[in-house]
């Protein structure tokens, strides 16, 4: 990943107006920018928009053989993929630092907050289970990624359902959407995670920008420490603590912390009602037959978007079946028109053909020895 | 093993068929009694000490049309193609190297061995053939020529027949001599394959496979020896052994060895020979060519300076 | 001289070549390499075969494996395809793993397989549910100078013709699987697919197709992968390609059309002459 | 190794100090270094040993699994080897520099014990056809100075001895399936027969001779060496069954070269017979070595040497 | 051709509906639907790349395909080729040597003709990046249904039981045929049928592009 260098007028501006009290897009210290989700067409496919962060993540689940040492378990794997989509530092296919900072800290927030019941994902036990797969991938990243792919994780597990089965003796059916209703993933807690740029020591911005994540992170020009860092709080509905973590420079006053944590225990509060209230809502469109579809997140008003709904072409109607006794014909036609081929095909040596331009154009280098095989 | 993405893969349960067939499983005996016939004659009609190299041995040179040089070499059922591109600069690679290297990769193709479908991914015995391949050959070329570059050279393994890593260091060498990239003499290289008191010389993949089985009797020897040599300078490149066997018998098979790498060297001498003559024959033929051209450029232009003039 | 030019003005020398509608290696626009086509020459492969369409080389061998079939398809065997394009096939490419492009390739052979639909997979099955045959057909390049998507495509369908499967008993009760490999069976091969490529070459005024392009040819007339592919099998067209490069008007579509047409019959020639030369070599 | 220059003159008395038998550093052509050597330093692997030549430092970890067998040898057992050039050992292993190396040094150790001579696979058989033993040979290069085929396979023997595997009962189902019984004691296990595994000794040729276990200087005037295989012999490692059998001679499992140069024929004969004297007293001080090891193991726990030193 | 019938009908395109600009860090970005189908392409570039796969004499052209979940395969570095190849005819690439443009595309829902409206909305955010372009481009997809119709922009379930699919991909200069892929067998005639309707087809997605222009090029 090539390096994204701020000059030191920005850096130096960014941390004097916070210091004054103000933050670079007209937000308060802990204001959060509109939070978004929309659904795709399948279950456990989402769009989640923080301001400018837009992330994609889609659940997928298979049936595979559980692991050794936990064989009446399912398997949830979460894999995030930073495209140069994202951003244009990000190089394509390659795994950058942040990918798998991100990778882990949700792994530990869903993961090893043990929030998903694994157990019901068994079928069969030390043979089959369901295994599901987050694909968590970023579009834009406009800063707070963590926050807003842990958004995208919680949304899309809540919103997935998985195709029922039934067992018949040995063999296990898998019943398609239309068959049987799926089943939906039972989460015992929603944690979420919540980002916060430390300043100076004591100043905290929730929900920070690229740019006020990338200053609170980096030193001046003397190479003196800011005090500044990123504060990651992981939190599920019940205010109950899943996951800390701190990065960037020591904090001198743990009071900072505790801080975070009151505001993030709000902050998940609202979050985690607006995910149940949108999922219960997309629920019941659904259950109208009501088409959802990511379409539905782009806008008409906007000044670069453009709806077309009637286009229509006059064309004759045609089949093939029609013409077929007519192509026939063309063909026959064809055929006594073809000349005769300007290639020989001659059997060489055994087992051989070739085909000869009769006319012995180009050279022609012998190169088969196979004479003397299988007597 | 994680799948390949770049390919398409077939299911992973999937084995040969041959598996199931009812002579799988053969005991030593039964496989050594195949070998050899009442006469002491091999399976293919072969003396015990009779190299492919006299009566099966085709050679030829300039097979790759997009390569500096190549060759192939067919020893009866072994099939060996080999490509030596253009020195580049050497990839990766900080320091300044005062000698040039050699990259050598040997390839088998997937479907060129009968026990078993070979992996695309290069696996551990396509990785040992590439580092004997190189020392095979890193002695006979004069590496000081061409610092800081190297010298790719590719062996792909159409069929496997017995002394692959032997053809593949006669094609290499005969492939290296053809881009003329210089060295100081051919390289030739033999393999034989010991079973008890019997030394097969050149052996094909039957014979190999039993060489390395071990029997069941302590003691016996039994292996595979493969050997490369500069014969003109007397020198070994390289001497690969794989079994067990007593000192003796490694130091007489080493004379027979000695032996057949020299018999090869009038083969792959006659087909280099060959190989510039028909150069020579093609050149004058391009410059013919290449006269009567300029004599139909040069008519025209006269009949174009006729009409310039003319208008 | 001629070779200096051709390196000092790469873009003249060809298009020199061209306004006097002859190709560099003397050939007419819509004329065809010579082919050589050799079956059966690789005995540790159930089938093979050995193809040059000029200077490129292609090498198919098919092996045969045993497997239960996927669950969602329960009566369908497999046919597994892959192209080798190893580094020793021309300086363009590396030792590692299939670049992009040879990636590309080897998806548009196994494409016009599958819409060729010239092996029908269930007969590829044995017991629905338990046992199918896989067939592994691995096409190896050696030589690659252009058109590489033909030659492997005759070289596939020659293999594919002269493979014979093994009988095969199956117990339901034991699960026990024998083969006979004596007793062998011909695959039924429906039709046979055959692949011509051409480049697209642009000239001020026109545009030129070349048939059965060579390596360099491809390269001045936009690259790898520019070239247009028409398939046809049996009369039926199975898969037309192009990606890029320049563009192709409707008059050239027509007369492409008409020398696949042509190849096509000559090449099913080939490939029915050197199986059945084989078959008498062997009887 | 890197960065060591010798001058020309320097060359040439290490030279003529090997013609006549005797190196710079006071030893003959066919003596090593002084080794240490220290068994069961892991605990959790089944078999472990720690070996010291000079600067070399390798430690090896047997590690034991159940596994099935191969179709086409349904009796015997798994071996595989597995190198580890840590980049702590020298800088040149960091990142893919130690691979080609490891690879190499496991292909060896792989080709030197493939013959059932040198290390018999079918006492690792539990079932015929069913259950096999698959031992995983981790070899860990901690310290690379030069050597390093002679000490890994010296320190590989050292372990291989020093495992213990289970007993485990193998009866056979229904169905073909097989039900395997562990005993609860964890010290009711078996040793491995290891005398006649192979140790693989290097002959770096300076001049027209050859010298074993070369050092760093030596290394430098020399552009060829030599790796011998040669199995051992039993009598060293079970002296109470020696009468039984007869000495047997050491036998060559694998011969392999290395370096950009050259040898002639009569050079490569003579060295193959000076690896056989070498490859004999090594395997007489292993043994030794070993024996009393085991002695001193029996009693109280031993003074462990710890780890680097 | 087919006129003992002559029966003219209206053939409908699907709805299309796009918003270009939809990431903010992208130099070009645009999200397209056609019907169901959507794809969201971001455009970056010209931009510094590294020096081994840097071209002295045009901007080497980068194509990403990104799935909606799951593995990498070989048929996504496919549909990258045929993006890269269309793109490439598409883009001045000449006007930036040693630089390079990365294209990635995320597909979000395939409801049919996913490779088609990728290569839609892959223009539309060439031409919202403003990377120089020789000409713009259209695709449109075409099937053989059962009964033998051929029919426009089929819908899912249509594409399930087709007998072949063809996509074209036409320039808007010469509007001539600059891609082609196909899936099926199908005849000459209906090729060249085919052929000729995703021709007339293809203007009212450049009419598409040209309404989107015009009304925020109006603008500035």
């Amino acid at each position: 990943m090539k390096d994204v260098f701020l000059s030191n007028c920005e850096k130096s501006f960014l941390q004097r107006i916070v210091s004054e009290g103000h933050r670079l897009d007209g937000r308060n210290y802990n204001e959060s920018r509109r939070l978004n989700i929309s659904f795709g067409s399948e279950y456990g496919s989402c769009i989640v928009s923080l301001g400018e962060t837009k992330v994609l993540a889609q659940v997928s689940c298979e049936v595979t053989q559980p692991k050794q040492i936990r064989p009446n378990e399912g398997i949830l794997y979460i894999n995030v993929e930073i495209s140069p989509m994202a951003a244009p530092q990000f190089e394509a296919n390659r795994q950058t630092d942040l990918t798998v900072y991100l990778n882990r800290l949700l792994e530990k927030c869903y993961k090893d907050s043990k929030c998903i019941d694994l157990e019901s994902l068994c079928i069969v036990v030390e043979e089959k289970v369901w295994s599901l797969r987050v694909d968590v991938k970023i579009l834009n990243h406009g800063g707070n990624l963590i926050e807003c792919s842990s958004i995208a994780t919680l949304t899309s597990l809540a919103h997935f359902k998985r195709p029922d089965v039934t067992r018949s003796g040995d063999s296990v059916i898998i019943h398609t959407i239309a068959e049987k209703d799926p089943i939906p993933t039972v989460l015992y807690h929603y944690p979420v995670c919540m980002t916060f740029a430390i300043f100076n020591n004591d100043v905290l911005l929730s929900d920070p920008s690229f740019i006020e994540e990338s200053v609170c992170t980096s030193s001046t020009e003397e190479g003196i420490n800011t005090g500044g860092g990123l504060l990651v709080v992981g939190m599920n509905q019940y205010k109950e603590l899943c996951l800390l973590d701190l990065n960037g420079a020591a904090l001198y006053d743990s009071n900072i912390v505790h801080k975070a944590i009151v505001s993030a225990a709000d902050r998940s509060k609202e979050i985690v009602d607006l995910v149940k209230k949108i999922i219960i809502s997309d629920d019941t469109m659904r259950q109208k037959r009501s088409k959802i579809n990511f379409a539905d997140i782009i806008t008409s008003e906007h000044m670069l978007s453009l709806t077309q709904k009637e286009l229509t072409i006059q064309l004759k109607n045609y089949n093939v079946d029609d013409m077929t006794s007519k192509t026939e014909r063309m063909q026959v036609e064809d055929d006594v028109k073809s000349e005769p081929s300007k290639y020989d095909v001659v059997p060489s040596l055994p087992q051989t053909a070739e085909i000869v331009s009769k006319k012995g154009g180009s050279q022609w280098i012998e190169i088969s020895s196979d004479s003397e095989e299988d007597q | 093993m994680p799948l390949d993405y770049r390919r398409f893969n077939g299911p992973d349960d999937s084995v040969s068929y041959k598996r199931f067939t009812d002579n799988y499983l053969k005991s030593y005996d039964e496989l050594y009694e195949e070998l050899i016939d009442k006469n002491s004659r091999r399976k293919d009609g072969r003396k015990l000490d009779e190299a492919r190299s006299m009566c099966m041995f085709f050679a030829r040179t300039d097979l790759i049309s997009q390569a500096k040089g190549s060759a192939y070499i067919e020893l009866k059922k072994t099939k060996v193609v080999c490509s030596v591109f253009d020195p580049r600069e050497i990839p990766h690679q900080n320091e300044f190297s005062q000698l040039g290297q050699l990259y050598c990769e040997v390839k088998f193709a997937p479907f060129s061995c009968v026990r078993q479908r070979r992996p695309h991914a290069p696996d551990a015995e396509e990785r040992a053939l590439s580092v004997a391949l190189r020392q095979a050959l890193e002695p006979a070329v004069c590496r000081h020529l061409f610092p800081n570059y190297q010298v790719d050279v590719f062996v792909y393994i159409l069929e496997h027949d017995g002394a692959c890593l032997a053809a593949a260091i006669n094609a290499a060498g005969l492939a290296l001599a053809n881009a003329s990239v210089p060295m100081y003499d051919i390289i030739t290289a033999c393999s034989l394959a010991i079973i008890g008191e019997k030394v097969f010389v050149d052996p094909t993949e039957a014979e190999e496979h039993l060489a390395i089985m071990s029997p069941d009797t302590e003691g016996t020897n039994h292996g595979i020896i493969t050997m490369s040599m500069m014969s003109e300078l007397k020198q070994v490149s390289d001497f690969m052994q794989i079994g067990s066997m007593d000192v003796q018998c490694v130091t007489k098979v080493m004379e027979i060895l000695e032996k057949e790498c020299e018999t090869i060297v009038p083969n792959i001498q006659k087909v280099l020979v060959l190989n510039v003559v028909q150069c020579f024959n093609q050149r004058k033929q391009l410059e013919a060519e290449a006269k009567e051209r300029e004599a139909a450029l040069n008519a025209k232009m006269e009949e174009w300076k006729k009409i310039l003039n003319a208008g | 001289m001629a070779e200096i030019y051709k390196l000092i003005h790469p873009l003249k020398y060809f298009t020199d070549y061209i306004s006097r509608e002859v190709r560099p290696d003397g050939r007419k626009f819509d004329e065809q390499r010579n082919i050589k086509l050799n079956v059966n020459s690789l005995k540790t492969a159930e089938a093979s075969a050995v193809v040059k369409c000029g200077n490129t080389t292609v090498v198919c061998g098919i092996q045969l494996e045993l497997a239960t079939p996927k669950a969602e398809e329960p009566d369908l065997g497999y046919l597994v395809t892959n192209l080798e394009l190893p580094a020793l096939c021309s300086p363009k490419y590396r030792p590692g793993p299939p670049s992009d492009h040879a990636q590309v390739t080897n998806y548009l052979v196994s494409d016009i397989i599958t819409n060729s639909k010239c092996i029908n997979l269930k007969d590829l099955c044995i017991v629905p549910d338990k046992l199918a045959w896989v067939l592994y057909c691995d096409i190896v390049c050696l030589d690659n100078d252009g058109s590489l998507v033909d030659a492997c495509i005759i070289a596939l369908m020659a293999s594919l013709k002269t493979l014979c499967l093994p009988s095969v008993t199956y117990d339901n009760d034991t699960e026990d699987i024998k083969v006979n490999a004596d007793i062998r069976t011909p695959l039924k091969v429906h039709g046979l697919p055959v692949a011509t490529s051409f480049a697209v070459y642009k000239l001020p005024d026109r545009n030129i197709l070349l048939t059965d392009p060579s390596a360099y040819e491809e390269e001045m007339c936009g690259g790898i992968g520019a070239n247009f592919i028409v398939c046809s099998n049996e009369g039926l067209l199975c898969g037309t390609q192009k990606f890029g490069g320049s563009n192709l008007l409707s008059d050239s579509q027509e007369e492409s059309l008409k020398i696949s047409r042509d190849r096509t019959n000559v090449v099913k020639k080939v490939i029915e002459t050197s199986i059945k030369n084989d078959n008498e070599f062997v009887s | 190794m890197a960065g060591l220059l010798l001058s020309p003159t320097e060359k040439v008395f290490i030279l003529h100090g090997v013609q006549d038998d005797y190196r710079s550093d006071g030893r003959s052509n066919i003596d090593y270094r002084p080794m240490e050597l220290e068994t069961d330093v892991v605990s959790h692997a089944s078999g472990s040993a720690r070996l010291r030549l000079a600067n070399t430092d390798i430690l090896v970890g047997v590690k034991t699994e159940i596994d099935v067998p191969k179709p086409d040898k349904p009796d015997c057992g798994k071996l595989e080897f597995f190198v580890d050039c840590s980049a702590n050992a020298t800088p040149e292993f960091e990142g893919r520099g130690g691979e080609q190396l490891a690879n190499s040094i496991s292909n060896m150790m792989q080709k030197a014990y493939h013959s059932s001579q040198a290390f018999n696979l079918k006492q690792l058989c539990i079932f015929e056809g069913k259950q096999c033993w698959k031992l995983y040979i981790d070899i860990l290069i901690l310290e690379c100075g030069g050597n390093l085929c002679d000490a890994v396979s010296l320190a590989v023997k050292a372990a291989l001895f020093n495992t213990r595997i289970p007993f485990v009962k193998a009866a056979l189902m229904d169905g073909g399936n097989i039900d395997l019984q562990l005993s609860d004691d964890p010290y009711d296990s078996k040793l491995l027969d290891v005398g006649s595994a192979p140790l693989l000794v290097t002959l770096c040729k300076i001049g027209d001779k050859c010298v074993v276990d070369p050092s760093a200087e030596e290394e430098n005037c020399s552009v060829i060496s030599l790796i011998v295989g040669l199995t051992g012999d039993r009598k060293y490692y079970y002296p109470k069954d020696a009468d039984k059998q007869q000495s047997v001679e050491s036998k060559c499992t694998t011969i392999g070269m290395n370096g950009p140069g050259s040898v002639a024929p009569k050079t490569l004969k003579d060295a193959i017979n000076q690896g056989i004297v070498a490859a004999k007293s090594l395997d007489e001080a292993l043994g030794q070595a070993l024996l009393k090891e085991r002695q001193q193991n029996i009693g109280i726990k031993k003074h462990s040497y710890g780890f680097l030193k | 051709m087919g006129m003992e019938k002559n029966v003219s009908k209206d053939f409908k395109l699907k709805p299309m509906k796009c918003e270009l600009n939809f990431l903010s860090k992208s130099d070009g970005s645009t999200i397209l639907s056609q019907g169901d189908t959507v794809a969201v392409v971001s455009v970056n570039g010209p931009l510094d790349i590294k020096s081994t796969s840097q071209s002295i004499e045009k901007s080497t052209l980068e194509v990403l395909y990104c799935t909606k979940g799951g593995k990498p395969s070989v048929a996504d570095r496919y549909k990258e080729n045929v993006i890269r190849q269309t793109c490439e005819t598409a883009i001045l690439g000449s006007l930036y040597p040693r630089t390079g443009i990365t294209v990635t595309i995320q597909e979000l829902e395939d409801y049919g003709g996913l490779l088609s409206c990728c290569l839609n909305c892959t223009c539309l955010a060439l031409l919202n990046s403003g990377v120089s372009m020789r000409c713009v481009y259209a695709a449109v997809t075409c099937a053989v249904d059962e009964s033998g119709d051929i029919v426009l922009e089929p819908p899912k379930h249509q594409l399930q039981t087709a007998r072949a699919v063809m996509t074209f991909v036409y320039d808007s200069r010469e509007k001539s045929l600059v891609t082609s892929f196909t899936e099926g067998m199908f005849s000459e005639d209906t090729y060249k049928e085919a052929l000729a309707r995703c021709h007339a087809a293809s203007d009212l997605i450049f009419s598409f592009y040209r309404d989107i222009v015009s009304k925020y090029a109006n603008v500035i």
